[in-house]
């Protein structure tokens, strides 16, 4: 019922995102635990000096995905609603990179549906990383999102 | 580059066969090796993904390097790489993602 | 190193608590990750429409416990920084009763240490909650902290 | 309240034996029973935190019923209630705590 008044909130953006527009979106006087990840740009990485990152998405496919981690969410634990926001473009060293609010009467399942989101996220929502470096610049490992069995069609020995 | 034939494909439309127009998209390091984010491309109908990859394979050989490790999408879905395509169909390759 | 330039934020507040100054307090340039947990007045409890809640603490003791749970997280979690605030008086539905940031360079360890915080907190920080409902007012159902063992002087059966 | 003998042990107490002031607190329901948060008591030096509560049951018979969810403390840290109390101890009887 609240889901339809108020529903999920997943946004790409590329301004700043201020985590009070998420918190506010999730929280209401039914819930007791609201769990928040923030992902910010640190100033290293393998050991190297970070000078920024450059967030590039496949917009329409990533959107998507976020909407799917939301049902999934919805179906594995007992929460209120979610808020998931990614920042794309430049961003410099503390930004934030992404924000996940979830709200729930009781907080174990806050706490899982929201470790559960950003791990999902970060397996299958096609964005990608560059880091900039003082000497150059690379794109991040990154992860391979689980591929789909691949059904062959069964071809006669020529 | 848009509007080209999947010259690798050509030899496999027979005279009645149908082809079909795809969008290809490229992200990350994909698209800094093919040299743009965008392609359209005509090849025959129901080729499969792994064929349309392969024929970018024939202008930027260093593509192969990178098979392994991509997923392919159809229509902002995951796909296996025989995924059949039909006219409309948006295809992307992904590069191992590194959100977050 | 960090630890002793800027410590843990440890406090007992009557006044609302604001979020922004905890996360403030844990952020750093280093840190990839930030999980925060807000604990909130739900409108009700066990079925029944919740009124207000009053909350009182042993506070010398609450806030030793609290110095104590942050020293273990340390010693448990490669983080950096933890922030607890919790506070005390009469809360209206909604308001925050207690708030927990941690600060890491990398997600599990934020999460992890963030979820041990209010777990532990919960168990054994002496303060209490008073649940005001339509009709009348109850200590809530609590937790029974981890009691020492007792050392039984042996006396002779007379 | 404050100043009282810890009565049911005075009997404990011989000539020469010294006694303790030691600091009591009440919270929750507990404070509601007995009345007040704050408490001052004399006993015998080295009584344990079992005799102190048992005190209060005389005047308050309906604490025997939490003795069995309850924890103590002295000096702020958890005690066991065979923990011998000195002067100048601060002591708290603790229902379940409901934090968070």
């Amino acid at each position: 019922m609240n889901k339809s008044l108020q529903p999920d909130l997943l946004a790409l953006v590329r301004d700043p995102i201020d985590p009070r527009t998420l918190i506010a979106h999730v929280r209401a006087a039914e819930d007791g635990a609201i769990v928040t990840f923030d992902g910010c740009v640190r100033n290293h990485s393998h050991g190297r000096r970070t000078l920024f990152l450059d967030y590039e998405a496949y917009e329409s496919m990533a959107l998507l995905k976020m909407r799917e981690i939301a049902g999934q969410i919805h179906e594995q634990f007992p929460i209120h609603l979610v808020a998931i926001a990614h920042r794309l473009g430049r961003l410099e060293i503390g930004e934030t990179s992404v924000f996940i609010a979830v709200s729930s009467a009781h907080r174990p399942a806050a706490f899982e549906a929201c470790r559960f989101a950003i791990d999902t996220l970060k397996r299958t929502v096609p964005i990608w990383k560059k880091e900039y470096f003082e000497d150059g610049a690379v794109w991040a490992d990154g992860e391979m999102p689980p591929a789909p069995l691949e059904t062959r069609t069964a071809k006669p020995a020529s | 580059m848009a509007g080209r034939t999947c010259a690798g494909y050509n030899s496999l439309v027979s005279l009645s066969s149908q082809t079909a127009r795809v969008k290809v998209l490229f992200f990350g390091r994909l698209k800094e090796i093919v040299g743009h984010a965008e392609d359209s491309v005509e090849l025959p109908d129901g080729a499969p993904i792994e064929a349309l990859f392969s024929h970018y394979g024939v202008n930027h050989p260093e593509l192969a390097r990178f098979r392994a490790s991509l997923v392919a999408s159809r229509n902002q879905e995951f796909a296996a790489w025989s995924t059949p395509l039909h006219s409309g169909d948006e295809v992307a390759f992904l590069p191992p993602v590194s959100g977050g």
